[in-house]
C-alpha cells in the first residue's frame, strides 16, 4: 500500500479536498479531477478500514466528484466555451472555503485577549478609599425578616407567633403603607408597625410591605448596617399635590 | 500654562478611569464622568495617552477595541501573566475559528449558509461560540421555519483586538481566472450594516449580553 | 548597562503581573512566575516601581497592602472612578440569570412554579429582577391567595438584544446545537435543558452575566 498509515482527521469534505490539492501541489483552477477523486475515495476507504464513521457530507462530495469526473471524460465537453467547466461546481466552494481558512488563520494571529494581552480585572478596592456619601446599602430579604423579628420581640416579648383569624387584609395594609409614603415621602421601617396591636397584624403589615417591594413600589434602604431601615416610595406619580420645592 | 495643567489633569483622570475599568470605555462613557469637558478634548486626551504609553515603553498600552479604549498588557508579557493567573489562554479550535470567520464576514448569516460554506454541520461549534459570547443571535429570518440569524458580538471585537467590524482584515479575494491573489475586496462596516438592515433586523448593532466565563 | 536593562525588564514584567492581577501579589507569588530571579531582586524592583510611579505623577500608585503589592488609582480620582463604576453594567448572578431564563421561557409564570423549577426560594432574586426592570408583574392568578404572575419587560428585550419574545431561541433549537466535544463550558442554556436537575451544582455562582447599558 502506498498510503502512509497516518490518518488525519478532517473537518469535512472541503477540508479533505483542500488537503489533497495541497498535497499534490496542483492548481485549484485546474484540478486533475481523476487523481483527486481516486485519492478522495481512497481516503474514505481508509476511514472505513479504521472503522471511522464516514459522515454523510463526505459521501455527498464523493458522488459529486464522481459525477464531475464522468462529465470530464465526455470528449470535448470541457473545451466547449459555452458550457461551464464541470469542475466549477467544487472549485467555487473550495475557493470560498480557502478564503475563510485564511481569515481564521489571520484571526488566530491577532493579539487575542486573555491569550496574548490582558486587561484589568474588576477590583473592589476603590471602596475603602472613598469617604462620605456611601451609597445606600441594599438590604436583602433575610435582613428585612430579621428586622421584623426584632420588632416583634421588642414590642411583644414572649409573644408566640401564632396566626389568628385574619382581621386585616394585606390589601388594606398595602394601601395604608402607600398612603403614608405618599404623605411623608419616606418613612422608617418601624413606623409602619406603629399602630399594629397583634402579631397577626404585624405579619399582615409585613406581608404587605414585601408585596410592595416585590412590585417595585417601595424601595428599602439601610444607610449603615446598624442604622434604621428606611422605606422610600418609587411609584410613578410623584407625591402629587404641589410640594413647591 | 494653566491650560496645560488642565489638560494634563484631564489625561490623568481618563487614565484613572481606564485603569479602574474592566471593560473598554468609549468617549461617551468617559464624557458621562466628566460632563464639564468636551468630547473632542476627551478624544484628544485619549490620543495623547496612547502616544505617551508607546513612548514610555511600559508593559501596557492603550488600545482602541470594540468601539472603546482599553489598557492592555503588551503581548511579550503573556507567558508571565498566564503563569500568574494560573489559567490556560483563550483557545478556539480551528473549526471554531473558521466558523467565526465566516460569521464575521458574512453576517447576518443563517446556520445553513455557514454549513454550506464549511461543508459540515456546525451545531456544536455554534453552541461554543454562543457560549463564549463571540457570536449572538440577531433575530429570525422570514423564511419557512423562521431560522435564526447569527452575527458577531461586541466581545468578539474586544477579544480579537478590533476597533469595529470595519477594521476586520480585508477578505482576500481569490480570482477565479487569474493568479493574482493580492487583490482585495474592501468590506466596510457600512456594507455589513446595510446587510443587517436588509434583513429587516433592526435589533440594534450593540451586543447587550456578555457571558463572562470567570477564571478562578 | 546590561544589568540595568535586565532589571528594567524585570520591573516591566512585574508591572505586567500587577496590572493583570485582580488582587495584591506578594513577593513569593511574583517569584513563582519568575523562578530565575531572586526574591531580593524582586523586592528591589517593586521598590523601584513604587518610586517611579510617584515620580511620574501618574493617576495610579503601587501600594503595599496587607497581602502584598497592588496597583491602585490615587484617591483624588476616586470621585470620577466611582461615577464610572456606577454606570458600569450591573451583574446578574447565575441564580438570577437562571430565574430570569425560566421566566422568559415560561411566562406568564407564578412564583411557586419558578421555585418548583429551581428547587429554591426565588423571592430575593425576583425582587432584584423587578428592581432592574427585567421582570414585571403581569397580574394575579385566580387561585387561593391570588398569587402574582410574572413576565419579562421591554427592557429585558433591549438588554438581551431581542426584537421580540419570538426571537428567543427555542429550547428545541438550543438542543439542536448538540455538543462540542472540544471545549464545553457549562452554561445556562444547558441548565435550561435539564430544568429540574443540576441543583447540586453549587459551584455555579462564578458565571456572571454583564448587562451592558444601552449605548445610543
Amino acid at each position: 500500500m502506498d498510503y502512509e498509515v497516518k490518518l488525519e482527521i478532517f473537518e469535512g469534505p472541503l477540508d479533505l479536498l483542500l488537503h489533497l490539492i495541497n498535497k499534490n501541489e496542483v492548481d485549484i483552477f485546474d484540478i486533475p479531477i481523476a487523481t483527486i477523486t481516486d485519492q478522495y475515495l481512497g481516503y474514505l476507504e481508509l476511514m472505513k478500514t479504521f472503522n471511522i464513521n464516514v459522515a454523510g457530507d463526505f459521501l455527498v462530495m464523493a458522488s459529486t466528484l464522481i459525477h464531475i469526473k464522468s462529465k470530464m471524460l465526455l470528449p470535448g465537453s470541457h473545451e466547449d466555451d459555452e458550457e461551464e467547466d464541470p469542475r466549477t461546481e467544487i472549485m467555487r466552494p473550495l475557493l470560498e472555503y480557502m478564503q475563510f481558512k485564511e481569515m481564521a488563520e489571520a484571526f488566530s494571529e491577532r493579539e487575542i485577549l486573555d491569550r496574548d494581552v490582558f486587561a484589568r480585572t474588576v477590583i473592589p478596592y476603590f471602596q475603602d478609599g472613598v469617604t462620605g456619601e456611601e451609597p445606600e446599602l441594599d438590604v436583602n430579604l433575610f435582613q428585612l425578616i430579621d428586622a421584623f423579628k426584632r420588632i416583634v420581640d421588642q414590642r411583644l416579648p414572649g409573644a408566640k407567633l401564632t396566626v389568628q383569624p385574619e382581621q386585616w387584609s394585606v390589601k388594606d395594609k398595602t394601601e395604608l403603607i402607600i398612603a403614608r409614603l405618599k404623605e411623608k415621602g419616606a418613612i422608617f421601617f418601624r413606623e409602619i408597625f406603629s399602630e399594629d396591636r397583634t402579631v397577626s397584624e404585624f405579619i399582615v403589615t409585613f406581608l404587605a410591605l414585601l408585596e410592595l417591594v416585590h412590585m417595585g413600589l417601595v424601595k428599602v434602604l439601610q444607610p449603615t448596617s446598624e442604622g434604621d431601615i428606611r422605606l422610600i416610595p418609587s411609584f410613578d406619580e410623584k407625591g402629587g399635590n404641589g410640594n413647591g420645592s | 500654562m494653566d491650560h496645560n495643567s488642565m489638560s494634563k489633569s484631564l489625561k490623568l483622570i481618563i487614565e484613572a478611569l481606564l485603569f479602574a475599568s474592566d471593560r473598554p470605555l468609549n468617549v461617551r462613557e468617559i464624557h458621562a464622568c466628566l460632563p464639564d469637558e468636551t468630547g473632542s478634548k476627551i478624544t484628544q486626551a485619549l490620543n495623547e495617552l496612547q502616544t505617551e504609553y508607546d513612548g514610555l515603553k511600559r508593559s501596557f498600552v492603550l488600545r482602541e477595541v470594540a468601539q472603546g479604549f482599553q489598557l492592555r498588557t503588551r503581548s511579550e508579557y503573556a507567558p508571565y501573566v498566564l503563569r500568574m493567573l494560573k489559567t490556560s489562554p483563550t483557545r478556539l479550535s480551528r473549526a471554531a475559528l473558521e466558523t467565526l470567520a465566516i460569521i464575521a464576514y458574512k453576517q447576518p448569516i443563517l446556520r445553513q449558509e455557514i454549513e454550506r460554506l464549511r461543508g459540515v454541520d456546525v451545531g456544536g461549534i455554534l453552541r461554543t461560540l454562543l457560549e463564549k459570547d463571540l457570536v449572538r443571535i440577531m433575530g429570525r429570518k422570514n423564511l419557512p421555519g423562521r431560522p435564526l440569524i447569527y452575527g458577531t458580538t461586541k466581545k468578539f471585537l474586544a477579544v480579537f483586538d478590533l476597533k469595529d467590524l470595519g477594521s476586520l482584515p480585508k477578505l482576500k479575494e481569490i480570482r477565479e481566472f487569474g493568479s493574482d491573489e493580492e487583490e482585495t475586496v474592501p468590506i466596510s462596516e457600512h456594507d455589513l450594516r446595510n446587510d443587517t438592515s436588509k434583513e429587516e433586523n433592526a435589533t440594534g448593532e450593540k451586543t447587550q449580553t456578555t457571558l463572562l466565563p470567570k477564571t478562578d
